[in-house]
């Protein structure tokens, strides 16, 4: 039953996050909400290179994240630019997934995950209890390390974002939503032909950029992508860093990805994770070339991971 | 019961007495032909069971099979032919006058005979030949007995030692022990094709007398059913039309109502447990759930004749309605609830194997959690939905009790749900429980149903089937 | 966009309440039900029971004095009560009057009369105190059932016998007590003498023929077509057959029952073991399948580990395997059982609806079962017999109701292993 | 050690099993199909012999007059009841049968009378019923209501239509099937009493039988008459539900249901155990037994059922059978009947 957990989760739209008004309160009261070295008795490192930026997209202070008791993010502080691509690096279960998923809350959706810390975006906290994560969603998009693409035709696929949130008033309108979509994803031409036939008839590279598609079409801010090539072949592997270099023009995209070649390929920004901690940020040619903190050289340098 | 009589009895008592014994005897012989089997193993082994092909409890295995097989195949065997040899030895020292006698009387004197062995003695004065013959049938039974034990004993006890006697070092004893274990296995998973093959021939032979008495297309396409032909040659019976399309409709149209209950009431509860409820809800909201498939259909039955369906009459009444007391209404209001587990508990299970990450994908994009549910789960669920649905509409067409108790006779052609209807299971009941005999139309009609049912229910359940494993296919 | 983001969570919140109220009235449903039968069921298992001063007349049961116990079974002991009744209300004098009294006494009185005076001969000749049985109607006024404010036409009791009965309830004669007949006895056409113990003792009788087939052949089909079957057309014709058998409406098993068992095998009609074999095959498909899920559900690891270490497939299958599945298994015989045991229209058509009053003692004696003696009562129109059939309903819901929990703490406790 | 275990309940089950099985399958206890009409009758009597002999307690299964024949005419020999109960006499044609399969010396015991009900809810109107308006709203065919010497469909609806006495109801009668002898029964006194009304149809019966038989016997299947099933239980409990219907059935359940059902007068005669007793009720008749003789010395306690029956203290007048609303036969005809059944006398026809 372990699916039931993700299930069970629920979206209440009256009180968006249990915690968040508890935790905002009391990261004000504190007066600094820039890092807290301490939590839960364990000793922290210093995130080392630039967290800060001007004019953040995304800008997370203090983001701890429990699965019950289990805590699986500690403290991360960081920003996030406009129009940059941001890699995540780490071992696996360092809570790279976990803190990306904390941006368009899709952790919510998990009932025993518990978010606190503040994440702004553009200047509003995305946990107060005020901001409407269906909302949210839309604007911080998000594409998953498998590609899932709803049972549906491939236009249905694209359509399916569109049409909820009343982005087109007619069906000329919605058509040319997911026509432009499925060009921006670089399917178009592949599948024009077959825009009716099941999403699932694709092959993985197609349907990741279905999923893509199918994200930009209801015109996000952020796309989020969690490890969205390591279903992959590396020729689909190609087609979606190429797709991520086009997109980086319109969109904020942070990525989570395992092969640290992609990240210093596409990468603007690049955060090394470690246990749980922030250990590096920086720019990627900085972050690959001249590590400042040990650990990260040591999984650059595949002494670890 | 006096004391004279019980000691008639006692012989009988006696031979039940033996076959048990023996039984047990033999069973007894297997289990120290196991321990022998073992021991001679290691025996032979000279105690390092590595020298050995198979463990020494195959050995054992071994023996205690050529023990016990060949003769419980005996003693079963005698159990079946037993009767009927003794039988026929008794009549044929019969006095001519009794063998001449037709088959039903003779039977009739065979019953006496069998009594009297067994001590019961029905009239004042008995033949004496026939007391002759009960003594008779006694002491060929105590013999026959006598017999069997030795047969079998000795059976056992030969095959036994024999089996022994061969145990061997490089002797493949486990790879026979399991060959016939697997052989037991591969009888036991055939009696499903057994019943199956069963219930067709039960109902096709009859079926195709029936259908030379009223032609096939007169059954499946008449709009009347009033299976009355009289029984005597004297006496006026109805018409007796055998048309079943009356009978459809009416199962129809109860199926179809107890489908408009259960579907969505079974699949709303499914959606809601699955993705709405708490888990301490769903641990207690399930299983009550269950509850209601398990009550039986009799129970239901009652509930409907006696209380549903006189409140559904007044009920229409007070709304001017003409609602007959047996409304299709009622049973179909029933057999719905009866059904709401049955499709809950199908869609539950479905919905669940619907892999999250399409639920992800959908609240990725923004989507609410009844969006989600809408237009992803539902739609990724659906051919599974669908066939449980199709499971619980072959479920409907089936039920009886329900039917029998709340729904009519009366085979009115009409889609008007608070009209009497009747349907198939109802006729198979009244048709076969009213008048046994097996050559009349009106019996012959019930096997003509029965296999119309069945063959109805396997389409469904095929079409079921073939659905959820194309479905399976799809996301496996 | 605001607005309709509210709308848009307003769906959301009704499609969630449709979900609620399906779940609440399915639950609803479940209650009504069970409020219904328990309601109109509880009332039987209490009796009303008459206190009579019996004067056990030697003159009128054993005139000759010889105390032998043929004499003393067949005597009249109807009179002997009658002469009771008539002790208690000497003014009735009436021949009307008289038989309109003594049937307020039901005919079970003097049989239970019988066996204490069988029991005890030493009480001929003295005044015994005995509480017999009273009417069905008497029971029936005194549970309320009949109401005394209708006109005398309109109820079975006349408005003589209720003033009797008044007298007796203040005499203290009348009183109601806990019904043992009802568990006791077997079928009879008087309410207040019957009961279910015929038709239990039936339903367990082929209850047991029913698991001694099914549950063996059940299990070693289960382990065949899941550890041994090779993969060809014959196994895919038994996966196939049994798949489709499980949804076979159980009225064709009837049929099946009384074309092969009855009339092909010859085997006695309304017989448990008739009954059983029919039952058996119902349940087989479901122990099969329950039991194909639960050696599925065990890892393969183990199964891999044990041929790893020289384990024989039959070994590895009979040793690791089928002990892990066991409580699967288990479970889904149990439920089939339940089912068998509530099934009615199968055993319909094998002859198990007819009035068999005694106790079957074997599975080649007639008898009925539970479901079927509900089927049978409620079609009976005297009062008592309403009552009697949801009592029987809320004992054969009890049985099914511990059953299905024992299935269900099986299955967590299995769960909860793993 | 399992394995011993295993052995020792394997043990224990199947000698349980083999205990239940009796060593040969003779049969030891009466078996009586029959008249769902002498079904309640019989069963008392059979409780009360399985109480107060040693013998086992009597099989009744309730299968309608006709098909109870049926079976019992299917030849001797365990395999085939001992006893069937009617609610008519048997037929020449089912005498036949019986001759022709063996059943040769069959006794005929009469245990008394039964009225045969037409009655409906308490809550409707009463009716007063005709022998004639009966026919004219049940017979498949009637004379032409604007009069002449032919036959129509049965264009009736209302009983309004039939007789304008009766209420503006329309015509739905619950009745018994063609097995039932009740159904025979209920043609044979009531529709056939009502068609001879006709002159011109008695006038019939002496030139054509057949067709007089057919028209006088034949009920409409246009859904007025409403087949209950031979459970006359069951159509009283209808009965109460639907205050529109008419049901027919024995006397005994209208008596044993009074406070639910109230019976319809014919030819102005209340149904009464007075009135059925005394042949003032036009529609009543007599109920019987038939026994194979040839099982009589063969199936334990056939002797000891047939004296039970023919008791004074069962089916006497102040008998238990008349509290279950049998109607007593006189004194006389009791006594011939005990005779011919002490006597074993075969039936003749």
């Amino acid at each position: 039953m372990k699916k039931e957990e993700h299930i069970m989760g629920k979206i209440e739209p009256a009180i968006p996050f249990p915690n968040s008004r508890f935790v905002h309160q009391q990261t004000l009261k504190r007066g600094r909400a820039i890092r807290s070295d301490q939590i839960a008795g364990q000793e922290i490192q210093e995130t080392v290179g630039e967290i800060r930026l001007d004019d953040p997209r995304l800008s997370c202070r203090d983001v701890s994240v429990f699965y019950g008791d289990k805590q699986a993010l500690r403290g991360i502080n960081l920003d996030i630019g406009r129009h940059e691509v941001f890699a995540m690096i780490g071992p696996s279960g360092c809570g790279k997934s976990t803190f990306l998923r904390c941006f368009n809350r899709m952790n919510d959706t998990i009932s025993n995950c518990r978010v606190t810390g503040t994440i702004m975006m553009d200047g509003r906290d995305i946990n107060h209890n005020e901001t409407d994560p269906v909302s949210l969603r839309v604007r911080v998009g998000m594409v998953f390390q498998k590609p899932n693409p709803f049972p549906k035709s491939i236009w249905e696929n694209v359509a399916f974002g569109p049409r909820i949130h009343h982005l087109a008033k007619t069906k000329e309108g919605l058509h040319e939503i997911v026509v432009k979509s499925l060009q921006q994803a670089g399917l178009w031409d592949e599948v024009k032909d077959r825009l009716h036939q099941a999403g699932l008839g694709l092959s993985g590279g197609q349907q990741q950029r279905l999923c893509i598609a199918r994200t930009i079409a209801i015109h996000p801010e952020v796309i989020l992508m969690d490890e969205p090539c390591s279903a992959l072949d590396p020729i689909a592997t190609g087609k979606i860093e190429e797709l991520i270099n086009t997109l980086r023009k319109d969109y904020t995209i942070c990525i989570v990805t395992h092969s640290m070649q992609q990240a210093s390929r596409i990468s603007d920004r690049t955060a090394y994770f470690h246990l749980g901690n922030l250990v590096e940020v920086g720019e990627t040619k900085k972050i690959f070339i001249n590590p400042l903190h040990p650990l990260t050289e040591d999984y650059i340098t595949g002494r670890l991971g | 019961m006096t004391g004279t009589e019980r000691d008639k009895l006692c012989p009988l008592l006696f031979i039940m007495q033996i076959t048990l014994i023996i039984f047990s005897i033999l069973l007894a012989l297997s289990v120290a032909a196991y321990f022998f089997g073992c021991r001679r193993a290691v025996a032979i082994a000279q105690g390092n069971i590595r020298n050995l092909h198979s463990l020494p409890e195959h050995y054992g295995f071994y023996a205690a099979i050529w023990c016990g097989l060949p003769a419980l195949l005996v003693l079963g065997l005698w159990t079946v032919f037993e009767t009927p040899i003794m039988t026929h030895l008794v009549v044929s020292e019969l006095p001519r006058t009794f063998q001449e006698l037709e088959p039903g009387r003779l039977n009739l004197v065979i019953n006496d005979i069998k009594n009297m062995a067994n001590g019961i003695i029905v009239s004042e004065e008995t033949d004496p030949n026939l007391l002759a013959a009960a003594d008779r049938y006694r002491s060929l039974q105590s013999m026959g007995q006598a017999a069997l034990a030795v047969v079998v004993l000795t059976l056992a006890l030969g095959c036994g030692s024999v089996a022994l006697y061969l145990i061997r070092a490089k002797q493949r004893a486990r790879n026979r022990v399991e060959t016939i274990v697997k052989g037991l296995l591969f009888v036991c998973s055939c009696i499903a094709i057994l019943a199956t093959i069963g219930i067709v021939l039960s109902v096709v032979f009859e079926s195709i007398r029936f259908f030379k008495l009223v032609p096939v297309s007169d059954f499946l396409f008449g709009l009347k059913w009033s299976p009355q032909t009289a029984i005597r040659v004297d006496q006026v019976g109805g018409s007796g039309a055998f048309g079943a399309v009356p009978l459809f409709v009416g199962t129809l149209l109860i199926s179809l109502i107890a489908m408009v209950v259960s579907v969505p009431v079974g699949l709303m509860s499914a959606i809601y447990l699955s993705e709405y409820a708490s888990r301490s809800f769903r641990a207690v909201a399930k299983p009550l759930l269950e509850i209601l498939a398990g009550i039986p259909t009799v129970v239901y039955g009652f509930f409907a004749a006696i209380m549903v369906a006189p409140f559904i009459r007044d009920t229409g009444s007070r709304f001017g309605f003409d609602v007959a007391s047996e409304s299709a209404l009622a049973a179909g209001l029933v057999m719905g609830i009866m059904i709401i587990p049955f499709v809950s508990s199908l869609s539950d299970d479905v919905i669940n194997a619907v892999p999250q990450s399409l639920r992800d994908g959908s609240y990725a994009l923004g989507a609410t959690q009844s969006e989600t549910i809408q237009r992803v789960v539902i739609p990724a669920a659906l051919p599974g939905i669908v066939s449980g649905i199709l499971l619980a509409v072959s479920r409907a067409v089936g039920e009886t009790m329900i039917v029998v108790m709340a729904a009519g006779l009366s085979a009115n052609l009409t889609l008007n749900p608070f009209e009497t209807v009747t349907t198939v299971t109802v006729q198979i009941v009244t048709l076969l429980t009213g008048d046994q005999e097996f050559d009349s139309a009106k019996t012959l009609a019930a096997f003509a149903l029965g296999l119309l049912l069945f063959t109805v229910t396997l389409i469904l359940n095929v079409i079921a089937l073939y659905i959820v494993r194309k479905y399976r296919e799809e996301y496996e | 966009m605001n607005k309709q983001l509210k709308k848009r969570y307003a769906a959301d919140l009704r499609f969630r309440i449709y979900g609620m109220s399906a779940v609440a009235m399915s639950l609803l449903f479940l209650l009504l039900l069970f409020v219904s039968i328990i309601g109109k069921g509880y009332t039987a298992f209490q009796q009303t029971a008459l206190l009579l001063d019996v004067y056990i007349d030697s003159e009128t049961i054993d005139p000759e004095g010889t105390r032998d116990r043929a004499v003393l079974s067949s005597a009249d002991f109807g009179a002997v009560i009658k002469q009771a009744m008539q002790k208690i209300f000497p003014e009735v004098s009436d021949r009307r009057d008289k038989r309109a009294l003594y049937r307020l006494v039901s005919s079970g009185a003097e049989f239970k009369l019988r066996d204490q005076v069988l029991a005890h001969p030493e009480q001929i000749g003295k005044t015994l105190p005995i509480w017999v049985p009273a009417d069905g109607d008497v029971d029936m006024l005194m549970k309320g059932s009949i109401a005394r404010d209708a006109s005398e036409t309109d109820r079975p009791l006349k408005d003589k016998q209720i003033a009797w009965i008044d007298h007796l309830i203040s005499e203290g004669r009348l009183k109601k007590q806990w019904n043992t007949t009802f568990f006791s006895a077997g079928d009879s056409r008087d309410p207040e003498l019957a009961g279910i113990g015929g038709a239990l003792a039936g339903s367990l009788l082929t209850l047991f023929v029913t698991l001694l087939l099914s549950f063996p052949i059940g299990v070693a089909a289960a382990v065949y077509l899941e550890r041994f079957a090779p993969r060809n057309r014959w196994t895919d014709l038994i996966e196939v057959n049994i798949n489709n058998l499980a949804a076979v409406p159980s009225i064709v098993f009837g049929l099946l029952g009384l074309a092969v068992f009855i009339n092909l095998f010859g085997l006695p009609r309304s017989a448990p073991i008739v009954g059983g074999l029919v039952l058996s095959l119902m349940t087989l498909p479901t122990i099969i399948i329950a039991g194909r899920a639960s050696l599925k559900s065990v890892p393969p690891s183990i199964y891999e580990a044990a041929l790893a270490i020289g384990a024989s497939q039959m070994q590895a299958v009979m040793h690791h395997v089928l002990p892990m599945a066991m409580p699967g298994i288990m479970t889904g015989t149990i439920i089939g059982m339940a089912r068998a045991l509530g099934e009615t229209a199968p055993l319909l058509m094998i002859g198990m609806v007819a009035f068999i009053v005694d106790i079957p003692g074997g599975i080649f004696d007639s008898s009925t079962v539970l479901p079927v003696q509900i089927f049978l009562w409620a079609d009976s129109p005297e009062r008592g017999f309403m009552e009697r059939t949801a009592a029987a309903i809320m004992v054969l819901l009890l049985f099914l109701i511990v059953m299905n929990a024992t299935a269900v703490i099986l299955r967590k406790r299995f769960e909860g292993h793993r | 050690m399992k394995i011993i275990k295993l052995l020792v309940l394997v043990l224990t089950v199947s000698s349980f099993a083999i205990g239940a099985v009796p060593a040969q399958a003779a049969r030891d206890h009466i078996s009586i199909v029959g008249s769902s009409t002498v079904y309640p009758f019989a069963t008392v009597v059979v409780e009360r012999f399985g109480k107060t002999t040693s013998f086992k307690t009597p099989k009744v299964e309730s299968t309608g007059s006709g098909g109870g024949f049926k079976l019992f005419c299917a030849g001797v020999g365990v395999g085939h009841p001992d006893i069937t109960n009617a609610s008519r006499r048997i037929k020449k044609s089912e005498y036949e049968k019986c001759q022709k399969n063996g059943v040769r010396e069959i006794v005929e015991v009469k245990i008394g009378y039964d009225g045969i009900a037409i009655a409906n809810s308490k809550k409707a109107a009463k009716f007063s019923l005709e022998l004639r308006d009966l026919f004219l709203a049940l017979a498949k065919n009637v004379p032409d209501p604007k009069g002449g010497e032919q036959l129509i469909e049965n264009p009736y609806k209302t009983w309004k239509e039939v007789n304008p006495k009766l209420p503006n109801q329309k015509i739905e009668v619950l009745g018994p099937p063609p097995t039932s002898g009740t159904r025979d029964a209920f043609a044979e006194l009531a529709l056939e009493g009502g068609c001879k009304t006709f002159k011109w149809i008695a006038a019939m019966k002496k030139k054509d039988k057949k067709a007089y038989k057919r028209l006088c016997h034949t009920i409409r299947e246009d859904g007025a008459y409403i087949e209950a099933g031979e459970n006359d239980n069951l159509i009283v409990q209808k009965l109460q539900a639907n205050s529109n219907a008419l049901g027919v059935f024995g006397f005994s359940f209208l008596d044993q249901n009074l406070d639910k059902v109230q019976g319809s007068s014919i030819k102005g005669v209340k149904p009464r155990f007075e009135s059925i007793a005394d042949g003032s009720y036009p529609i009543s008749r007599p109920l019987y037994f038939y026994v194979k003789k040839a099982h009589i010395n063969v199936i334990p306690g056939m002797k000891e059922y047939l004296s039970e029956f023919t008791s004074e203290k069962a089916w006497g007048d102040e008998g238990y059978l008349a509290d279950r609303g049998l109607i007593p036969m006189p004194k006389m005809e009791r006594r011939k009947f005990l005779s011919d059944v002490k006597g074993l006398k075969a039936l003749k026809m």
